[in-house]
């Protein structure tokens, strides 16, 4: 399974920080992630990932559509950061 | 400009849930770095700010971050500025956890040999941290609380810095 | 970006022949800003710097300046600093007498809404006293005294600023 | 008569931080003042005329040749500055 995180917006709007996902045959990057989010946790993930622009990491470092994912990785979602 | 060894300049990076005192930090930032070789130390201290809402008046600020990448993309960005310039010291405190207006978010701090690089290399560590830091901020007011949206003019202060160098850089 | 009410901005202005403590005048200058509207602070801290030289390692420096026409010069430069952005808040601290290596020469401070305009008036600050304040450094060195000479990049550095505004700006 | 005031360098070369000066008929402003300095006191003041920059002020505000120059002004002779 891959460790899902979820950060500021998107953790109160999915009320919930965390959790764990069998990572299903032909998931094999952020990309893959997002899309099966979105069509199989539609009601979930649907607003959130129509509405704006989401960022995600993968071990803890920034990613993009292409970033591999594996078993046991964490992959954290979160909106534009406004730190600073 | 680049430096050839930046290992040699003092880095310190932190995020904290309490009190950020940017004279404290000052003062750390220059003990950290003995030689009597820096002519210049040039901080930013971000802090929180009550602007005029139609929500009232802001109460708290809470700062959400993401333990332990955080910290990591605040080494790095010190890490960056060192390579960057030649630097005798970079600093790079952040805050996290609940703040009031007119607190110290964020104190960015560097020594170097002169103003010039010295300014440079402090304006760079603020933009890359808007951008790069996983921060987020929410404020409470009267009427509620909001996630405080990113802006797209801190994207372009951070673009600035990847152009192509100009001739005499 | 004029200010229409640059009275309003708390203006902290002195040469001072003992020690200068960097942190100690940003926290003065935070004190005096009572109100919250400010979102950034920017300081610049100038160090008296050991430069290798072929005269020996640097045992003094000495700060000469002209009493009464110094401090007018330093509150000419902070007053239009405060007309020229919209700050919240300008600090100028100048030693004079006799410094050691690694002593802070001079304090720089702006309080501002958004970081933008606080690294501009910081620098804007260093760059003016830089050529329009009377003070005189000397040097003394194993091998003997000597003046600084004046440079001419501090010249250019402060003409910037006099140039036309950019559009947009 | 005029105050002169010497500051840095200048000071050090004349061995003097202040003099008064009787101030003789057309000189009017800081041109006249210097170029009677060169003249009637060459041995003291043409190696400082001919040297390099001499900045000065008349009554604490940085002048030029045009700045007029009158009884009781206080006049300063001094190097380029060197702050900051």
């Amino acid at each position: 399974p891959v460790r899902l995180r979820y950060f500021a917006s998107i953790r109160e709007q999915l009320g919930c920080a965390e959790e764990r996902l069998e990572r299903p045959a032909g998931m094999d990057n952020v990309g893959d992630l997002l899309a099966w989010l979105g069509e199989h946790q539609a009601e979930r993930f649907g607003p959130i990932l129509g509405r704006g622009r989401v960022l995600t990491a993968v071990n803890q470092d920034m990613a993009d559509g292409s970033t591999p994912v594996a078993d046991d990785d964490e992959v954290a979602l979160f909106p534009p950061v406004t730190g600073g | 400009m680049d430096n050839p060894q930046p290992e040699a300049c003092p880095q310190i990076v932190e995020v904290r849930g309490d009190a950020l005192d940017p004279a404290q930090e000052a003062a750390r930032l220059r003990s950290a770095c003995g030689s009597s070789a820096a002519g210049a130390l040039a901080t930013f201290t971000g802090l929180v700010r009550d602007d005029p809402d139609p929500d009232g008046p802001l109460r708290e600020l809470q700062l959400e971050h993401y333990p332990g990448m955080t910290e990591a993309a605040l080494r790095r960005i010190a890490e960056n500025a060192a390579r960057r310039w030649n630097l005798q010291g970079v600093s790079l405190v952040h805050r996290h956890g609940t703040l009031r207006p007119g607190e110290p978010i964020v104190f960015c701090g560097v020594l170097a040999p002169h103003r010039a690089e010295a300014f440079e290399a402090c304006a760079f560590l603020v933009d890359y941290l808007k951008t790069d830091a996983p921060f987020w901020k929410k404020e409470i007011r009267a009427a509620g609380a909001r996630w405080v949206e990113a802006r797209a003019g801190d994207q372009r202060a951070r673009e600035r810095w990847s152009a192509p160098p100009m001739p005499g850089d």
